[in-house]
């Protein structure tokens, strides 16, 4: 094997390293991508394709630590099971099988472990996958935080889509499936820490029937899938914006964001932008079937929020302006490190 | 009334500058300090540069507390974390910004027991609940976050807390708008004053901007059409040959400021006589430090602090620009090896900073606009 | 600087008013209100937070005043005057 | 969902449930099965096999956690490839791509980081199969130990094999492909604690090579396949007896077992049947077969120290005996708990 | 000459099994005690019962030092890992062991700093690791394993450790062969004396047995030609109507044992009046604690010990499986309650117990052989 | 209980001879050999080890002597005295 050319120069790993903004998109670009480097290598996207006797394969994992483990809407077992199924859903799979592998702290209760398995049988119930196989780890106490999980998934890519950010196109919509920063928002709160109560719930959900509704009514248009999960939407489209040699226009007023996310956001000092959804995503169509794929979302259970919140123009390439009524505009970049609230 | 949204009706806003725009003499460039720096992020955040004539430039103040910090007291104040028994912490305004040998993020990742509290009360309750640690608190911050840091440490006198101590940085910026106004390099019409820290102290401390200096200053919000208004009031200041103190946030700012809050702090603070302020110096008589009665809860005096004086890398000029005399793209790091991924300065940190804000709101997008290579 | 926000207090937590629950925009927290102790707080009254100490209140007479005179701007002859009358006394 | 039995009593997670002994056993059993129940589940099997348009893909994941990182000939990143594409040769897949998301721990030293990814990168090189995706978290520092590597497999299972413990009969020998208990003893004196030295060093190596070969050669004999990680070939070995309803017989003088291994495990008063390989593998072949088998694997780079080991009887069920030389004979169960030393 | 498989020789395990065969009485009944648990895990590990006639009895003796520990001395051991400060260290055998709130792996994964250690001088080194920590050595075992802890005392003391302690202990065995010979179940025929013990107190210690209670002892190895020749010559004394103290196990054990281990023994530790075993209940004079003059290395002394007293379930019968009067399967518990998975008494936990040697070398093929529901 | 191994010294490690390097089937510990001062310890010479500890020396001449007898065991009539002869004296 030649000999790779590693360009990562952070001397000692971070949280930012896992928040999935920039310091995420350094250590990925500038270690893994190169060390690991093969044809078919993900890279950032959600989910790797790969081609097996004429049928196109899709295969992602992540792995879950959130913490608290339970928390208004949901679970980290509840969000093991839709986070996997959503990451093959925006390549345009259909989930097929997931595996889940547990790192357990030796002291964990074993209630805790039998509701979070529960969380995840009903999510992939709820999801329509089967999971076939897995793996159980213990470290020792104070190794691990409760447990951590971590899912595979594989997809069978729907013959019709060929989505791609190479696809995306100047004039292209921006559409996003409902409002956003809900999971972020309550996980935060729910953490304790900022003593803050507000009566939120994470949207963790399987979003693969709203695809599905988008792939049955303008598969041919749709060109780009993702799902803000860590760094958010704007972290989400300035990765589309640079992959894609595109800019991208977002509408502050048609954003959709609930008020108690904006409220927290406010106190905190944090954008909505950067507040990482569960249960929502990013769509590019062309065009001329904005309107249908919009309509084809709203009419799917769970879709009524859906909105177009953007547009793809040529330039200026590689960012993401957010304009507002008034007229103003400003830049939104990736998320920088993990996002800290600003008080002072 | 929500006190938000209503200030960023768009008719509004866009009547107001249009009202701007009529008033302004096309033939003169007008220089205006936000001092503060949640101006800064709010003129960036809704984009009211484009809102302005280009004539009118915006010039950002030392505003920001963790931006005036320097690198030598966040050292010192990082160095209580290598106690084990401290559990040391702040503002997530502080986590990012880069010690000598790093960000308290940074430490904190090493293994340093570093905790972000969204109050000076949450550091309280912290040591309340761990008896066995000692829990200081890294006060930053001007006249506005100073009471709540005087009132936690009134708190923990009742209450008899022990294990609870304050490493005190809170700035005053008064006597930091006069520096400026010395300084030689000093090209300012006027100043858009802190509207938040307007609501301890009060619009007389600024009497004498207008008195000694001849420069207008309008108290301001920090909505768009709160920041729009203050503009337009200094341009019909600067039009009309006057040079006054203005309230323009009066829904929120008393005349008189809050004397309940400045009583705590007369409790608690006195003035240092000098401090150092990044960029600026020595600055007389410009920070608190606890009074003698609350030396136990003085972090300085219970432990021993190494008050190392570290100066900012020599092609930094975080100074220049915290003094508006330079632009933050005019600093040779900027956009190069000061980045918000990597910061050199504070001012990239922070997102009042002015480097931090110029870069993601102005920077990126000329960057685009000039090519990918940008 | 020094991030404020408005908030309406909710409810007022405790027998000396050291602490009261506001909300912004469905958010809760409990805070200090002692800083407003001369005014005094009610449920109702809106107030700007930082750091979780309440600041200051919030007039909603002035806002509204504010308002009205922006929005007169464009009557101009009748704007200039007022805006003029604005000036700190 | 019909409420799942979960038969599962233990109150605590311990080490134990994750040492691949009975405990494990118990949880996997007695919560994840129950409640994560389907078709395909794979259960304790190394990878679970999914029909597709007419193929028989392998799906399979573990998660890695061994400390030391690095230890005398391997490391955790060498372990995660190798062990993943194990699991789907041990149902006769040849790998097709590997998935693999981190763990890391706040604080970790990007050194090490880049040391165990280039070791996973080499391992993938080796197995010939491609690293196409993956995820990174950062935990807060002292919520892991350094990094923790879950790998998942995607294998096509050879349509020649068909491997089952239930086509597992009487009169069926038992092959292994080399000395047993490298990788565990080596990682145990690796750890220090003990103070024992020896120059060993761990067995992990890719097995498909092998394996290939044995179906190439004999494919119609070959019954079933096991890796004996965790809990060692007596685990292994426990379990195809319960699952397949046999008796299995080993020989003592047979099993091969390097001096240092038995040294350490007199030392500290351990069975090398309980001890991890990572590197080897038991196959069970029609009797008729046993020998081309042998030969197959013995001529294969890497195979040359496969032998016999035993043989299926069709009683006592559910039982592992290991006979002596001497005409003594003890029955071996599955690992209790973790291997821990006898000493006083 | 390894001295280990020269003694595991196919030929010669035949010829001596042979030689068995053709000794014994076939009308006679033999009931040989071997004392020793690694006796007990030879037996099982090479499969000897299957080289012995059928009327050769081997009975399992208390030989096992964490079966004979009472639960209440368990529970005071762990008690001390409560206390913060204090990282308990034990052998691995220990680490399974049933205490009334778990064992001490238990404990462990609920966050204890219990560790385990190969030798008594690795807990010393961990204190010497870890000067602001209590190292606590949880000492168990029989007259083979005491001297290493006196040595380390010793070596503590010579170097000056504070920080490290013993929980002792150390039990002996002759008392408690006196125990069982006193006890009216009493109906065995000869005993297979401990090897390792003996290495220590040499061969003179028995002698009682055979001059006071006519009953043959063979000091024996561990290897199966060991265990089969000592057999051998237990049936030779029987046959011939002798009861003398035979050292089968000459390559290890000297007659006088060893003299500076007795020494360093006699050094550090003094007998206790009376010391509770498991089954056997008190036994005056059984175990050993520290002299006075290590007081400060006595854990027992520096730190509060419960001392409580827990009865063993009801319907375990542990003790009467010590005291070789039940056979393991014989108690109502085995199998069922009580596995090598949930044990219940330390005799199923320790692989040289009584229960769980019988439980896997035995059991579980009965259990296959009787049908897939045993 | 006391589980012990026999092992072969391969090196003495200090000046006072507390600590030696044994080996059990390639596999090397420190320990300590205090316990036979008396004896003294050399490399070569082989020893029980318990809890890191040398117990005893083996000698090699007596279990020559055992393996012996034992050899013999068949060869009857020599046996029987030979055994009998093995008793401790
Ligand atoms: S770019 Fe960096 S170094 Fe230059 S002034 Fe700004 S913060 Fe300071
Ligand atoms: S089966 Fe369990 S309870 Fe019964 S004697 Fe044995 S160890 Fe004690
Ligand atoms: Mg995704
Ligand atoms: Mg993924
Ligand atoms: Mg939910
Ligand atoms: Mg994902
Ligand atoms: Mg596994
Ligand atoms: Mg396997
Ligand atoms: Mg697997
Ligand atoms: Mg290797
Ligand atoms: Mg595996
Ligand atoms: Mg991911």
């Amino acid at each position: 094997m030649a000999e790779a050319t590693v360009r990562f120069r952070d001397t000692c790993i971070e949280l930012a390293h896992g928040a999935g903004g920039k310091a995420s998109r350094r250590l990925i670009e500038g270690l893994f991508l190169p060390l690991l480097r093969n044809p078919t290598l993900a890279g950032l996207a959600d989910a790797a394709v790969l081609e097996l006797e004429g049928l196109r394969l899709a295969l992602t994992a992540d792995s879950f630590v959130v913490k608290p483990i339970v928390f208004p809407g949901g679970s980290l077992g509840e969000l093991a099971i839709n986070g996997t199924v959503n990451d093959l859903a925006m390549v345009g799979a259909r989930p097929l099988a997931l595996l889940a592998t547990f790192i357990l702290e030796a002291g964990l209760d074993a209630g805790v472990l039998e509701t979070q398995v529960k969380a995840m049988a009903q999510a992939a119930e709820r999801a329509g996958v089967p999971v076939v196989g897995g793996d159980t780890k213990v470290v020792e106490h104070g190794k691990a935080d409760s447990l951590y999980v971590t899912t595979a998934g594989l997809g069978l890519v729907d013959p019709r889509v060929d989505l791609s950010p190479k696809a995306v196109r100047p004039g292209d919509q921006v559409l996003l499936s409902g409002p956003i920063g809900d999971h972020g928002v309550t996980v935060l709160l729910a953490r304790g820490e900022l003593d803050l109560e507000a009566s939120l719930r994470s949207d963790t959900r399987p979003v693969w029937f709203l695809v599905e509704a988008l792939i049955e009514k303008v598969a041919s248009g749709l060109r780009w899938m993702r799902d803000p999960t860590r760094g958010g939407v704007a972290t989400a489209l300035n990765e589309l914006a640079r992959d894609a040699g595109v800019g991208v226009v977002l509408f502050e007023e048609a954003l959709p964001v609930r008020e108690e996310v904006r409220g927290a956001c406010e106190i905190l000092g944090l954008d909505p932008l950067h507040i990482a959804c569960e249960g929502q995503f990013l769509a590019v169509v062309a065009k001329e079937q904005g309107e249908a794929a919009l309509e084809a979302l709203r009419r799917t259970p769970g879709g009524e929020e859906a909105c177009l919140v953007g547009e793809i123009r040529a330039e200026p390439v590689g960012t993401v302006q957010v304009l507002s009524r008034y007229g103003g505009s400003r830049v939104v970049d990736m998320l920088v490190g993990d996002p800290l609230p600003r008080i002072c | 009334m929500r006190y938000v949204d209503e200030f960023r009706d768009p008719v509004l806003i866009q009547k107001t500058a249009e009202e701007i725009r009529r008033l302004i003499d096309p033939n003169r460039h007008y220089r205006i300090m936000e001092v503060c720096g949640g101006h800064t992020f709010s003129i960036y955040r809704f984009g009211l540069q484009d809102l302005l004539p280009s004539n009118v430039e915006l010039v950002h103040g030392p505003g920001c507390p963790v931006c005036v910090l320097p690198m030598g007291r966040v050292d010192d104040g990082l160095s209580l974390s290598e106690n084990p028994r401290v559990i040391l912490t702040a503002f997530g305004d502080m986590m990012r910004v880069p010690g000598r040998r790093g960000s308290p993020l940074e430490l904190k990742a090493r293994g340093a027991d570093i905790r972000m509290v969204y109050s000076p009360l949450d550091a309280l309750k912290l040591a309340r609940e761990n008896p066995d640690r000692e829990v200081v608190f890294f006060a930053i911050g001007f006249e506005t976050t100073a009471p709540s840091t005087a009132l936690t440490l009134l708190r923990a006198r009742a209450l008899g807390v022990k294990n609870f101590s304050v490493f005190c940085n809170h700035v005053l910026i008064v006597p930091a708008i006069r520096a400026i106004l010395d300084s030689p390099d000093m090209r300012l019409d006027a100043f858009i004053g802190p509207g938040h820290v307007s609501t301890v102290i009060g619009c007389r401390p600024y009497e004498f901007i207008a008195r000694d200096y001849g420069k207008p200053v309008v108290i301001s919000g920090f909505e768009p059409l709160d920041l729009l208004q203050s503009i337009l009031m200094i341009l019909r200041q600067l039009r009309e040959g006057r040079a006054e103190v203005e309230n323009q946030y009066k829904r929120a700012v008393p005349w008189e400021g809050n004397l309940p809050a400045l009583r705590a702090m007369a409790e608690v603070f006195e003035l240092r006589p000098y401090f150092e302020w990044r960029g600026l110096g020595f600055i007389s008589q410009s920070a608190l430090r606890l009074r003698e009665e609350f030396a136990p809860w003085d972090a300085e005096v219970r432990f021993a602090v190494p008050g190392v004086r570290v100066t900012d890398p020599k092609a930094a000029q975080c100074g220049e620009v915290l003094k508006g005399v330079l632009k933050p793209p005019q600093c040779k790091l900027f956009g190069r090896e000061c980045t918000p991924e990597y910061p050199i300065g504070a001012l990239m940190v922070s997102s009042e900073g002015a480097c931090a804000a110029y870069y993601h709101h102005v920077y990126l997008r000329q960057a685009a606009e000039g090519g990918t290579n940008g | 600087m020094c991030l404020a926000i408005p908030g309406r207090i909710v409810e007022l937590l405790d027998e000396n008013d050291h602490f009261a629950v506001v909300e912004v925009a469905g958010v809760r927290r409990k805070i200090n209100v002692d800083l407003l102790k001369q005014e005094g707080v009610r449920p109702g009254d809106w107030v700007l937070i930082h750091v979780g100490f309440a600041m200051s209140k919030v007039s909603e007479e002035q806002a509204q005043a504010q308002l009205r005179l922006l929005a007169m701007l464009d009557e101009e002859a009748q704007a200039v005057e007022e805006v003029q009358g604005y000036r700190f006394d």
